[in-house]
């Protein structure tokens, strides 16, 4: 059996153009790194969307973050005053890492 | 006038995405597709003004459009402004966010308006071009200090950086450039996909604008009926104060009109990215539905014949 | 004839999609593209086919054609319905869903057609394009009914709106009526991009159909060997069948030869779509790899020529 | 330390001509919102696909949503029906959402 | 309330040039299939990339598996060989499955 | 002749995506759409040189080119790996991976070179298309040798399949075909899109090649001064060589210099990906940083124009 450690597994949803803030954050609070996850659509209080606009400013995509607990409490918390003028979506889960020391 | 312009495949195909899209086609231009056709028309515009500009020189006409176009940049906004807050019941905020779109430029609007009228025999001069360029950036400086005016806010300032290597005025600057470098010589190569293809791409690329613009539009929940009313008067106020002031500096007739053209187009690519940036709590629903939804059909069917008549009755 | 078509470039990078997709190559055109290159080629063969017409005028010659284009798409399916109820051992559901498709129409193998015998002298007339756009639909209603026969199934109705503003119905017909309004002369600054580069387009379009046409004649589990003769016969059955129409009612020898060819293609794109929605429970595997996977190639490579022949010989 | 709440992530994989369909469902069920993710390939049971295909009918998307245990449940039961024909996969896990009191 | 069944939701972030390599491992361990989620950039100890790349081989994409635990298991024993040399970030989180008995 | 080239737009458009990237500029160009180029810009040398070839016919020349262009794929990764392990200090299996690529070749470095030099009067023969798909796989398995001497590893072979079934062999090597079978009559039709629209294309795709060279160049971590050296000194050494053989075996000036600049570029798509597959622990950082970041804007700003000088004056 492969060890495995416990770890946040963090959601961003966030428009495209805002992207570079997140990821400074993230730097920021020495998390090792992100994977940026295409969102095609969707569809919230503010009506929906669609990546083909030729406008990027309405698109978002997911950020992608794995961490630790207590990375990602520091990095949430950095997060917390861009909530609700970026309009955020943020959601934390628990995932199992595989060799997942260096996170 | 208006009739040679609504029977140009360029317009109809525009109408035809308009249509699809209030009619929920599934119909859409890949999104990779459109942002490569966008690409593509700035390339060929930037390096069309160029290739003319290197022939035609460093004119003082190209310096007093250059001039004009900076202030109209920087100035409109401060109208805008204006009418957004005191007619459209908008916050400081959101009129500042809004009223930064109308005093840039929309690059499609310019190329359409181009094809239109050089096929009327009103082309525009080469340097109209650098015109546009130089217009994309002022009014986001006015925009930002008429949102913030009062305020102090920390970490919101010019996204400096963003704003002066922004995609559209780097591609447009850059390919202006290798137009005045490379020169009539240096461009004949290149020439067939630039100039040969160009008309039907502007189709393909309107056709994409047609069906972006209407479901903007009927997607969008924030427009009240005075916001549709002023994203019609701006377009139309500004582009006559456009004209009247190119016709004032001495400028031709077709450049004149372009002139104003580009005052009465609201940027929907640069300024968007650049208000996100810079005032995330504005509504993006607000600035995009008015400048994407509404001034941009606007300034296509009507604002481009409506303001080459006005160029010609006052030039 | 045949000859003459195996060496057409154009049929080359067919074959050659199809061999590399068999070798397992990772050549692959990338999603957009594809699709990008098949809004270009309904936008320019609508666009040619209405500028045809307005200088032709509505002749009796088209209304006889739509007439019998119509009644092809709403019957097809009930002889393919029959042979795959019959023959080929299907569910009622899943042989209403096949049928659908062979009835319906692919523009692609209307385009390569149209290239392939125009380069003969065969070219057919313009209004061929606006039969090509009226036989899309109706086989999707013959098909569903087809499929629902003596069932009381609730919720699963023709989903008419998704069906009358499909993509390629829409860009079809638009482009056509586009092109009836602007005319030659409003075609003409557009043509550069629209008849230029089209066979060019063709030929990199028909590689992607190649690589896909085999993927899914590879990937696919659900394929009986009685399914893969019906593939073949059914377009020979439906094509000649549409020729003999076409030459009965009097059209031209290549418009007969080309009526022929729409009754014999099969439908992938708008078809499965709406059967999809409509029929979820039927299986794509089978349709898809039919028509996509066995139909579409054998009419590239064969039907065509077969059916200008056979037009030839009775016309 | 910013507050969560617990709500449910779920994950409809679904061919993309019928996202509609799933929408309206969460329209229906008074879910605040959703997102479409890009799916470029998959294999299953009945073969491989991916999406550089000219027909779009074999494509897949992910359809993500993010809400209320009670909202969650209502959607499933609303999709129950669907989960044969339609083929969906159809997954439901458990995340903290900053914030998350609108969903 | 319709009935669900926990399994394990695996994602494995992984070189697109490799993910051949990943779905023969999943096939190998008998798990009845999988889906590959575009992911457009990211960024980790080895620099930032992105898709927008002639050469395909720095992009990188997660392959995303629903699988019993005890397949779950056999893959990651599978793929644990290729965890160093490939690069590979490899979560296992908990999810419920709608008639998820078939995983 | 450098200056020259400096003023081609192709160069300069080079040169102002290096730039936009450098400046952190936004500006990029749609994967999707910088994919579907390189397969154009590959379709349309592949049937160009094909055709050549089929009006010229098989030539002892063709041969000569042929064994030297297999013979230097071979050996020349054998030379990048004595320097890379000694004076680079790269482990065995980094320094075979980067070997691999500078043995093989680059598409877009040969396109852009025949553009150049055929404006400037030095076209290359047609059949340097064909050598240039022969050089593409050799230095793989030379790379892999090298990066597995004297170990015993398991699982680590060739990946013969994908190294045979690679995008860009299929994709040249089928063009070349059917340009061949196709002749000159038959490329008639579809000439308009390949030949063209190509020099501009080749503009488009540069400026994409600029923004991802520079980027790569920035965001890479692993790059020592040294390796920087040898990413310059590589091209010039392998090209000396590669132009002198062709020179000594007879070939015209223009193919001499062809071949130079094939042996002095490196592969950036076939032979990472094929890496990638067989040697994964090798760091993909650093031989995509050296042959993309370094080796690529090397050759193309001054390799190119350096390799045909050289070839003139031995010439
Ligand atoms: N903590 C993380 N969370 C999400 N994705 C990550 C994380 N670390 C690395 N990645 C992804 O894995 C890739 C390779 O990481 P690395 O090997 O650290 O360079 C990065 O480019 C990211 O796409
Ligand atoms: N409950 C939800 N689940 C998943 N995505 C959501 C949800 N609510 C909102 N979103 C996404 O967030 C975007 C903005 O939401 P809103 O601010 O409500 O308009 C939407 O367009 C969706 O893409
Ligand atoms: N165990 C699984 N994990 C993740 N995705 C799956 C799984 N099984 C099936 N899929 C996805 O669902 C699609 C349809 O599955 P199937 O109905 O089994 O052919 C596949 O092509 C995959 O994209
Ligand atoms: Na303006
Ligand atoms: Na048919
Ligand atoms: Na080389």
């Amino acid at each position: 059996m492969v060890e495995t450690v416990t770890r946040k597994r963090i959601e961003i949803l966030v428009d495209t153009p805002l992207v570079p803030r997140i990821t400074a954050h993230i730097k920021a609070v020495d998390i090792s790194g992100w994977s940026v996850i295409h969102v095609d659509s969707g569809g919230g209080r503010a009506g929906q969307w669609q990546q083909d606009d030729v406008t990027g400013a309405a698109a978002k995509t997911i950020v992608l973050v794995v961490a630790s607990t207590e990375k990602a409490d520091r990095l949430v918390d950095a997060l917390a005053p861009l909530l609700d003028s970026y309009r955020l979506l943020l959601t934390i889960g628990e995932v199992q890492v595989v060799r997942g020391e260096r996170f | 006038m208006i009739i040679e312009t609504l029977t140009s495949p360029v317009i109809l195909f525009f109408v035809l995405g308009f249509l699809a899209a209030l009619a929920k086609s599934d119909l859409s231009i890949p999104e990779a597709f459109a942002k490569a056709m966008s690409l593509y028309l700035m390339a060929a515009i930037g390096l069309k003004g160029g290739v003319e500009v290197a022939s035609s020189g460093i004119t003082s006409d190209l310096i007093a459009a250059a001039v004009a176009g900076i202030a109209l940049s920087f100035l409109l906004p401060v109208i805008a402004f204006t009418l957004l807050r005191s007619f459209g019941g908008l916050s400081q905020v959101d009129a500042g966010a809004v009223a930064a779109h109308y005093g840039s430029v929309s690059v499609v609007t310019f190329v359409t308006a181009k094809e239109i009228l050089t096929g009327q025999g009103l082309g525009p001069a080469g340097y109209m071009v650098a015109v546009l360029a130089l217009m994309e950036t002022p009014a986001i400086i006015s925009g930002l200090v008429l949102a913030r005016r009062g305020q102090t806010a920390a970490g919101n300032s010019v996204p400096w950086h963003e704003v002066l290597t922004n995609a559209s005025v780097v591609l447009l600057v850059g390919s202006f450039l290798i137009g005045m470098i490379a020169g009539k010589d240096g461009f004949a190569p290149v020439k067939p996909l630039f100039e040969t293809g160009f008309r039907g791409v502007l189709c393909l690329f309107l056709l994409d604008m047609g069906l972006i613009a209407a479901r903007r539009l009927v997607q969008s929940r924030k427009i009240t009926y005075k916001l549709v009313i002023l994203a019609v008067v701006l377009p139309i106020l500004n582009g006559a104060i456009g004209t009247t002031l190119g016709t004032f500096i001495g400028l031709d007739v077709a450049s004149a009109a372009a002139l104003g053209i580009l005052a009465a187009s609201a940027s929907y690519i640069a300024v968007p990215a650049a208000m996100r940036l810079a005032l995330p709590e504005a509504d993006p629903g607000i600035y995009l539905s008015m400048s994407l939804g509404i001034t941009f059909p606007f300034n296509i069917i009507f604002g481009i014949s409506f303001l080459a008549a006005y160029a010609q009755l006052i030039g």
